[in-house]
């Protein structure tokens, strides 16, 4: 089966699941959601064995290669595990789409990831700017109407402007630089761009200003300081589901497309330092800001979006590293993506099942989640763990390769701010560690005080499954760079 | 061979004790008595047969340098130790089945016996200063557990940590000589450091500073001036544990230990002089600090230390004859007749104190010399050979050997001379209140001779105590006799005397027939107040520095440093977080911000 | 890859916490597992051939190809010591776990397999990852037991502060390994091909690398300025725990600085021999003045330990096998005589209302046994003949002279400090044995009904004392097995 | 005659206008349309690039012409759905005034 | 065109802001079709000024957005406004200075062979068609999105998270 089809079929499915949502008017929403998630898992299957063999490229434009593959198996992963969330999340957005207990507005809410799914893959093949333009518009217009979703709930909406004007204004950058690009080296294939800014004779400027604005565009995507500035508020506001969307599917995809677009520009000899350089400041800023900020927060939904920032500010150290043969630098981001994958759907699969079950965002919904259950606050214990870069799990890799890069380049002020982020970690992490176990579970807000919480089937083997994929990875690492 | 058997045999009754009798007090005791019994035999052989030698233990290896345990096999000294030791012992061990008959500790008691013997012939076996370390510190510990015997006292408890703390403080010198010593020469053994100082003498004041700081250590054993303190306070202690460690064995091992690395005195006869002088001192301050106290069990333990002052004055006074070790000899001489003595007078002091239930004061006894004759005479015999008479005592030869050495120096001459005469002065007054008068509490008036099994230690301490000059002793000691070549011989031996009657007389006129002190002198009775100084000194110099060291480590290293960085991350975290305004306008600036800041680097970066 | 006898003594612990987790009954099987433990660390005691310096018992599973990190298991007679010290104390760290816990023993029980099981398996691996990475295990848990089970009002903060403080110790501690990997410049992390191939760093990376390596080890092992955090843990931490930590743990790092440091970077001591050596006064005449000060036993028992570390770095510093070996027998000393005190000093914490030395006394009365031990562990912690403490502690001593005196024939900075760290012997006579006399001798009678330590809670400190005996008596139990 | 400076310049004026706009107003339906103006501005630079360099058969690069015209459709349905969301929000707080979206914050 | 734009910054009323807007797209296009890019010049016309601003204006007139309340103007926002604006117009300059864009004249167009529309059209519909899908997704996507979000329906109730 040739790649494009991949997309092809996700499409397909949403549509037909648009279909099935329009003329089925009774019937629980659910169904909706369980086909989507089988359809996704066939599509992913099929990513795995049934694609043909990496290395083609089809119109110039769209690159099928083990980079590609990867990312868009992290984009159907991530999908299926945003769909599965939102069921266990329809309570809430029960609560805030309508005003009775209808289920209307939920079949959209499970169908719209999987367009963004599709929009995120394609991001993943992109080969030339108007590709990328044009698959990263189509994600963040699904992205506009998912995070505002909630429309009864002041906070998505809140949420859904800040993001929209914000994403508007980075879209605005994003394009200006494309333009730029195109002005200077007169292509957007990103090769041809390659070639064009290899010669160019005399200032280049022009083409670091391109740099700039394109820089700008992206970062937005990945959360990078300057540019994280929504990355708090959006979290916070947006339906948890969207939120560990944002914070994986986009993330992700917002990574590959930097990395495919830096490359001519790190290749070619005029931008290539000064282009690191930036990078560097950036990650280090990023480091910084997401780290030492993440410290004093008390909503988890919040803390997690600053963690969010703080792994961008990680990758961005990666990226900055000049190690000959960039390979590196991708396999590094590529892994850390990843295991980043696991554990924070981990960790937002928990969260929303909390606060589905009368907690709420805020640390002391946590309180007592041991006593509540087990299995959730083991699950958290092992995100957080991972998350904050403890060995044997996951996440402790992805910092590894990291600094081992850092190291090679020789950055050795960058390191040592990594060190003092992930130090800073350590603290932000433990906190929700400690109110799930050290704090007594009747400081529960909300109802029903102690009261334990079920969790269905299919969530429970979800959980499971994360679980072990976060620690099985953080002890045979191995394993996942054989797939890319 | 026999060796091996001295040493093993107390330390397995102790384990045996430890491990199985602590229920069954009377087999403990027997077991003991047995093992000293053997340990006295083998060391009896030795001494007249030396014996074969044994093949040293490897103790502990690492790489090609190894740790080994030695004995001496044919060592007079060694041998002549190892007799006084188990002898005293011995008599040490039935003396308290007597006095230790209802104790409810007798088991552990008896334990603390074996496992001092074991130690102490460790010490007296020792063929280097790593073994000998060992059991240093082995006496040191079962010093201590016979001390605290009765633990549950406060007294009792605070003089055996008093003694711990204080030989801790001697053996820190001595662990830094050895150390050293083990620099100097790279090796540990006593031959070794000997030819090897011989061989190549090494520069004189790292040699005086190592000598020195080895001093040290016998300066914590044998209570040496200014680790005196100790020894007084040790007299909590059970009477015969007194009799036996704090009188006769274990600190004469500060000096035993001197006479072994005598070479290294004579190396280095700076520290010989000041090794000299604080014996000297030390027996002078003992000796008058004895003057004034009312604790029976106190005056003998204040002339234990003159008397061990004198045989330290003895080791440092070979400096001053260079050539031959015949004041390491007078020393050791010193150390055998005062043990047996020493030994004699604290049973015997025991046996009265068990006799007067327990009673110590001399003032609260009196007219005791009719009641309990045996005691009384081998206790007269005692203080006779204590005080030096003429001729017929061991006391007296040895005594005089040493004077004879001092005769070089006037200034350590004439301490010695007043010394002996303080301590005729102070054994007389001893004396005269104990044994004379009228009993002054119905204790002493019902006083009576104890048991065969305590009297006949006295009894057969007594015959060394007089005898122990006599030509066989010195064969077997290999002791030169005490010749007089130089012609000062008559002039030291009317010193000596003529000190001798001067003091008794005194005392004799002061205390005739006292039924309390006549002459309160502060100074004495009070030790010249040296514990109260050290207690300042401890005030000051460790728990004012320890609390400063908390405080310092409290509020620099804690609160500075640790919780002022994480204070410092918090403080930084919220400052980012307040550009969180939450105001969509104020994000767009700061983006805006954010891309002139990208754009202006990155042109500053262009080329 | 062949199973040894190493893997069934790692993955024991561990296999049998998540057992616990998944639903087995957490107390009994948690005390046979250490039992069998145990015997297996015996039985691989036992079975290391002496005469073989390398690594024994290697087994090795690969995890990542580049750079090569192996799941690999291997004992040199350091390791070997090591896992035994290990075995040992997490046996009695087991058997001591309170009868009734306030919470979810599970909770409790797997945390302390969980920190046990780590520390045997960073003594056991050959991998630097796994080295690291096993000893990160204890994070956690001891995050978690503290927090819930802790003693004291402050154990909250005192909770962040050691998670906190080692969390930083081991980040600095990764980097300098890191470090260490790459100049070594093979794509390995394999312990034995590192120290193979990094006998030629050149000195200016050896500087640095050294620096990092003594700020995160020593972090860990609690050297002088960064100390702060172990006293105070080890008084707040549950028994168990704080057994575990101070008895083992501890050791790791400066198993890691004998493993790593002393083969591998030469330069790096000498670059800054001078400040260690200051340190380490720091530890032992420092902290050992802190210590003096000290009115709870818990605190006192917790900074002794710290202080006593600064013994095993004198011996490092010698740089010589003598050293070398002191080191090692004077880890495996300290760690069961310290273990045996604060196993003691949790069983007193039962039965007396406060710790507060002043006003506590004449327990010897009422709890004979405790009384007994406690001053056994006291004698062995000062450093008496007869424990193990006392070789090593002469040994480290010796190991400073044993190169003679200095060029010039005076005597060197090191020996210097040396024979000022013989005063620290002092020190901690005057504080443990002041601590002995106010808690268990004196006049004052104890409170009513203080009972003597549980018969069945009474063999795994006799197990600790006998096996510090042995090791005093005969020191080359333990030396041998050193090249 | 005109350089393509001169439209550079003026395009970047536009979109520079349109951050100002951004910057400056407080109603989020005029903070939108000065966002369209930034894209507008972009198209227009974009244009000016296609027409200054030429291809081989002297032709303007249409491919510019073509990424304007997906701008211009992307951005047709940015407004659609930036004015859904508008509306919601307009629904449930009854203002468009920026400074009442602050319930979310540091 | 300019004009416009300023005139969309200052205008206090939306509506004419909106007004201002349709000249300043008016202008753009007339600039494009003076770069002879005649199709996007309509398309400017047809949806910008057309289209998308209708919509502006009727969602304004919905909402009857009422011009801005003289709020107290915070004027450091204000002032920091046009210091980055200024800023950037600045680096706009530095950037066009640096690069050679100056020296180019307007080059003379070779004879093209039918409109610009079919060179467009034939791009769209061969090389881009690709990207035309994806496009239409996105469409598709906006269009049902907002139908999501403009479901009718009670009035909401007052529940801040």
């Amino acid at each position: 089966m040739p790649a494009y089809g991949l997309e092809i079929a996700v499409v397909c499915l949403g549509l037909l699941l648009l279909l099935m949502d329009a003329f089925r008017e009774k019937g629980a929403k659910s169904a909706i959601a369980g086909l989507a998630v089988i359809g996704l898992l066939m599509v992913l299957v099929f990513l795995v064995f049934g694609t043909q063999e990496t290395g083609v490229t089809y119109w110039g434009v769209y690159e099928w290669d083990n980079w590609a593959k990867f990312y868009k198996g992290i984009a159907l992963a991530s999908t299926i595990l945003v769909i599965l969330m939102s069921v266990d999340y329809a309570e809430v957005f029960k609560r805030y789409t309508n005003t009775d207990e209808s289920q209307s507005g939920l079949g959209e809410h499970y169908i719209l990831p999987i367009f963004a799914c599709a929009g995120l893959m394609w991001m993943a093949s992109a080969r030339d700017l108007i590709t990328i333009f044009v698959a990263l518009e189509t994600v963040t217009i699904t992205f506009y109407v998912m995070v505002a979703f909630m429309r009864h709930n002041v906070g998505s909406l809140e949420a859904g402007v800040k993001y929209l004007i914000l994403g508007a204004l980075s879209t605005g950058f994003l394009v200006f630089g494309i333009t730029w690009t195109f002005g200077v080296t007169g292509a957007f294939h990103l090769d041809a761009v390659g070639e064009g800014l290899s010669k160019i004779e005399g200032s280049s400027i022009p083409a670091l200003f391109a740099l700039v604005l394109l820089l700008v565009g992206l970062g937005f995507k990945i959360a990078a300081v300057p540019f994280h500035l929504w990355v708090p508020d959006v979290y916070q506001g947006a339906p948890a589901p969207v939120t560990a969307f944002l914070s994986v599917g986009s993330k992700a995809a917002g990574f590959i497309i930097l990395l495919r677009v830096l490359e001519p520009f790190l290749q070619a000899e005029p931008t290539r330092d000064a282009a690191l350089t930036l990078l560097a400041i950036m990650a280090a800023a990023t480091l910084l800001f997401g780290n030492l900020a993440a410290i004093p927060q008390t909503n988890v939904k919040r803390l997690l979006a600053y963690s969010s920032i703080s792994h961008a500010g990680f990758l961005l150290v990666a990226i900055a590293a000049p190690v000959e043969g960039n390979p590196d630098a991708w396999r590094t981001v590529t892994f850390y993506l990843g295991a980043y994958l696991a554990m924070t759907m981990l960790c937002f699969f928990i969260l929303c099942l909390v606060r589905a079950h009368g907690g709420s965002d805020e640390l002391i919904g946590f309180s007592g989640l041991s006593e509540r259950n087990g299995l959730l606050a083991f699950g958290m214990l092992i995100g957080l763990a991972s998350l904050a870069g403890l060995p044997l799990t996951a996440g402790f890799f992805g910092k590894f390769f990291v600094f081992n890069l850092a190291l090679q380049s020789k950055l050795y002020w960058l390191l040592a701010i990594a060190i003092l982020g992930a130090a800073a970690g350590f603290y932000y992490y433990f906190k929700v560690a400690k109110s799930m176990y050290w704090e007594k579970a009747d400081e529960a807000v909300e109802f029903a005080p102690g009261q334990t919480i079920e969790i269905s089937m299919v969530t429970r083997v979800t959980i499971l499954v994360l679980i072990v994929a976060t620690l099985f990875f953080g002890v045979v690492p191995g394993l996942l760079f054989s797939w890319f | 061979m026999l060796g091996v058997i001295t040493l093993l045999s107390p330390l397995i009754t102790a384990a045996i004790i430890a491990l199985g009798l602590r229920r069954v007090p009377e087999a403990a005791s027997k077991l003991s008595v047995l093992s000293a019994i053997v340990g006295f035999v083998c060391s009896l052989i030795m001494l007249i047969w030396s014996c074969n030698p044994v093949e040293p233990l490897v103790w502990a290896t690492a790489g090609d340098f190894s740790l080994k345990i030695g004995l001496l096999s044919d060592d007079k000294l060694a041998q002549g130790m190892l007799f006084i030791v188990t002898f005293v012992g011995l008599l040490v061990h039935v003396f308290s089945l007597g006095y230790m008959k209802d104790d409810p500790g007798k088991a552990r008691y008896y334990m603390g016996l074996s496992l001092f013997m074991f130690s102490m012939t460790g010490i007296v076996l020792a063929d280097n200063f790593a073994m000998m370390f060992i059991f240093w510190e082995l006496v040191g510990v079962s010093s201590y557990l016979l001390i605290g015997h009765w633990f549950m006292k406060d007294s009792a408890a605070d003089a055996a940590n008093k003694a711990f703390m204080v030989n801790r403080i001697g053996d820190f010198g001595f662990m830094a000589g050895i150390l050293l010593l083990f620099a100097i020469t790279g090796s540990l053994g006593f031959e070794e450091i000997r030819t090897a100082i011989e061989n190549s003498p090494p520069a004189q004041g790292l040699l005086i500073v190592a000598t020195l700081c080895i001093f040290c250590g016998a300066v914590g054993k044998s209570a040496q001036f200014p680790l005196h303190v100790w020894l007084p306070d040790a007299m909590e202690g059970p009477t015969p544990v007194s009799a036996l460690i704090h009188a006769a064995t274990m600190v004469a091992a500060g000096v035993y230990m001197m006479v072994r690395v005598i070479f290294l005195v004579e190396a280095a006869p700076m520290a010989g002089e000041i090794i000299a002088y604080i014996g000297g001192g030390t027996a002078l301050l003992a000796a008058l600090m004895a003057t004034q106290q009312d604790d029976i069990k106190k005056v003998l333990a204040y002339s234990t230390l003159s008397q061990l002052g004198y045989m330290v004055m003895a080791v440092g006074l070979v400096a001053k004859h260079p050539g031959g070790d015949y004041a390491g000899h007078a020393a050791f001489f010193h150390l055998y007749t005062h043990a047996f003595f020493k030994a004699l007078l604290f049973l015997g002091s025991g046996a009265i104190i068990y006799a007067c239930h327990h009673e110590q004061n001399i003032w609260k006894m009196g007219g005791l010399f009719r009641r309990m004759p045996k005691v009384a005479i081998t206790f007269a015999i005692g203080t006779a050979a204590l005080m030096g008479f003429p001729f017929v005592t061991s006391g007296f030869w040895s005594k005089e050997i040493i004077l004879a050495e001092a005769y070089g120096t006037p200034v350590l001459f004439w301490i010695g001379v007043g010394t002996a005469s303080l301590t005729a002065f102070y054994m007389t007054r001893l004396f005269l209140i104990v044994f004379f008068g009228e009993p002054r509490t119905d204790h002493a008036a019902h006083a009576k001779d104890p048991g065969a099994v305590m009297t006949r230690p006295l009894m057969i301490l007594a015959v060394p105590s007089l005898i122990a000059a006599s030509g066989l002793v010195y064969k077997w000691f290999g002791i030169h006799p005490p010749h007089h070549a130089d012609g000062h011989a008559t002039f030291i031996l009317g010193a000596s005397i003529g000190a001798l009657i001067f003091g008794v007389s005194l005392g004799f006129f002061l205390y005739k027939g006292k039924k309390k002190e006549p002459i309160g002198f502060a100074l004495f009775r009070d030790k010249f107040y040296i514990d109260e100084i050290y207690i300042g000194m401890v005030r000051v110099c460790q728990d004012g520095v320890a609390y400063v060291a908390k405080a310092l480590d409290q509020i620099v290293v804690d609160s500075l440093a640790v919780l002022g960085s994480a204070r410092l991350a918090r403080g930084v975290g919220n400052l980012f977080r307040f550009t969180q305004v939450g105001n969509l306008q104020g994000y767009a600036f700061l983006f805006g911000g954010g891309v002139l800041v990208a754009i202006i680097l990155l042109f500053s970066f262009a080329r | 890859m062949e199973i040894s006898l190493l893997h069934l003594i790692v993955l024991l612990p561990l296999v049998t916490a998540v057992m616990i987790m998944v639903g087995a009954p957490a107390r009994q099987l948690a005390q046979g597992s250490s039992v069998l433990n145990a015997v297996f660390g015996v039985l691989l005691f036992s079975l290391f051939d002496r005469d073989d310096a390398g690594f024994q018992f290697v087994a090795s599973l690969n995890v990542l190809e580049s750079p090569g990190i192996n799941f690999a298991l291997g004992v040199d007679g350091l390791g070997v010591v090591l896992v035994l010290l290990s075995v040992i104390v997490m046996l009695c760290a087991v058997w001591q776990v309170p009868k009734r816990i306030e919470g979810s023993e599970k909770l409790y029980i797997v945390s302390i397999l969980l920190i046990g099981g780590g520390a045997i398996g960073a003594f056991a691996t050959t991998d630097l990852f796994f080295f690291y990475a096993f000893h990160e295990l204890a994070l956690i848990p001891t995050f978690l037991m503290i927090g819930i089970f802790g003693h004291g009002p402050d154990r909250t903060s005192i909770a962040w502060k050691i998670t906190i403080y080692l969390g930083v110790g081991s980040l600095v501690l990764l980097a300098g390994l890191l470090w260490l990997y790459q100049a070594s410049g093979v794509e390995s992390f394999d312990m034995l091909t590192l120290i193979e191939a990094g006998k030629n760093i050149d000195a200016e990376a050896q500087k640095w690398i050294f620096l990092l390596l003594i700020i995160g080890f020593g972090t860990l092992v609690s050297l002088f300025p960064f100390h702060s955090w172990a006293a105070p843990a080890y008084a707040a931490a549950p028994t168990p725990v704080s057994m575990l930590h101070a008895g083992v743990l501890k050791k790791f790092g400066l198993y890691g600085l004998l493993r790593l440091a002393v083969p591998m970077l030469p330069e790096g001591f000498a670059a800054w021999e001078n400040l260690i050596l200051v340190l380490l006064l720091g530890n032992v005449i420092f902290i050992g003045f802190v210590t003096i000060s000290q009115r709870y036993l818990d605190r006192l028992l917790g900074y002794s330990s710290v202080m006593h570390m600064g013994y095993a770095f004198l011996g490092m510093m010698a740089l010589n096998e003598v050293g070398y070996n002191g080191v090692v027998l004077m880890l495996f000393a300290h760690g069961l005589s310290v273990a045996l005190l604060f196993a003691l000093c949790g069983q007193l914490r039962e039965r007396v209302p406060t710790l507060e030395i002043r006003e506590l006394g004449g327990v010897a009365k009422a709890a004979p046994f405790l009384a007994v031990f406690f001053g056994l562990g006291a004698f062995a912690s000062i450093g008496l003949p007869g424990f193990a403490n006392f070789a090593s502690e002469v040994m480290i001593f010796l190991a400073a002279f044993k190169d003679g005196l200095g060029e010039d024939g005076g005597i060197t900075p090191l020996q210097i400090t040396c024979i000022i760290a013989v005063w620290g012997v002092v020190i901690s006579a005057v504080y443990m044995l002041r601590a002995y006399r106010n808690i268990f001798q004196g006049e004052r009678e104890p409170q009513e009904g203080l009972l003597d330590v549980a018969m069945d809670q009474r063999w795994p400190l006799v197990l600790l004392v006998a096996g510090l005996v042995a090791a005093g008596i005969f020191p080359n139990l333990i030396l041998n097995l050193l090249p | 005659m005109l350089t393509l400076n001169h439209f550079l310049l003026a395009s970047g004026l536009l979109f520079s206008i349109g951050l100002a706009g951004v910057l400056l107003r407080r109603n989020i339906i005029v903070i939108f349309m000065c966002l369209e103006m930034m894209l507008s501005a972009a198209n227009l630079s974009l244009v000016a690039f296609s027409r200054f360099n030429l291809t081989e058969a002297g032709l303007p690069d249409y491919n510019a012409q073509v990424l304007v015209f997906f701008i211009v459709t992307v951005a047709a349905a940015e407004v659609a759905v930036g004015l859904a969301i508008i509306v919601a929000l307009f629904k449930a707080r009854e203002t468009v005034h920026v400074n009442d979206l602050t319930s979310m914050k540091y | 065109m300019l004009l416009g734009g300023l005139g969309v910054v200052a205008n206090r009323n939306p509506v004419s802001a909106a007004f201002c807007l349709v000249v300043a797209f008016v202008g753009l296009a007339a600039l494009f079709i003076s770069l002879n890019a005649y199709f996007i010049g309509i398309i400017q016309i047809l949806v910008y000024a057309g289209a998308v601003m209708v919509l502006f204006l009727f969602i304004i007139m919905l909402l009857d957005v009422k011009a801005e309340s003289k709020r107290k103007v915070n004027l450091f926002s204000v002032g920091g406004a046009f210091i980055v604006v200024a800023l950037f117009v600045s680096q706009l300059g530095a950037v066009l200075g640096a690069g050679d864009f100056g020296k180019k004249e307007m080059p003379e167009l070779a004879e093209s062979q039918g409109s610009d529309v079919e060179a467009v059209g034939q791009l769209v519909f061969t090389d881009y068609v690709f990207h035309l899908q994806i496009v239409g997704v996105l469409l598709l996507v906006a269009t049902v999105g907002v139908i999501a979000l403009s479901k009718r329906d009670a009035p909401p109730r007052a529940a801040p998270e």
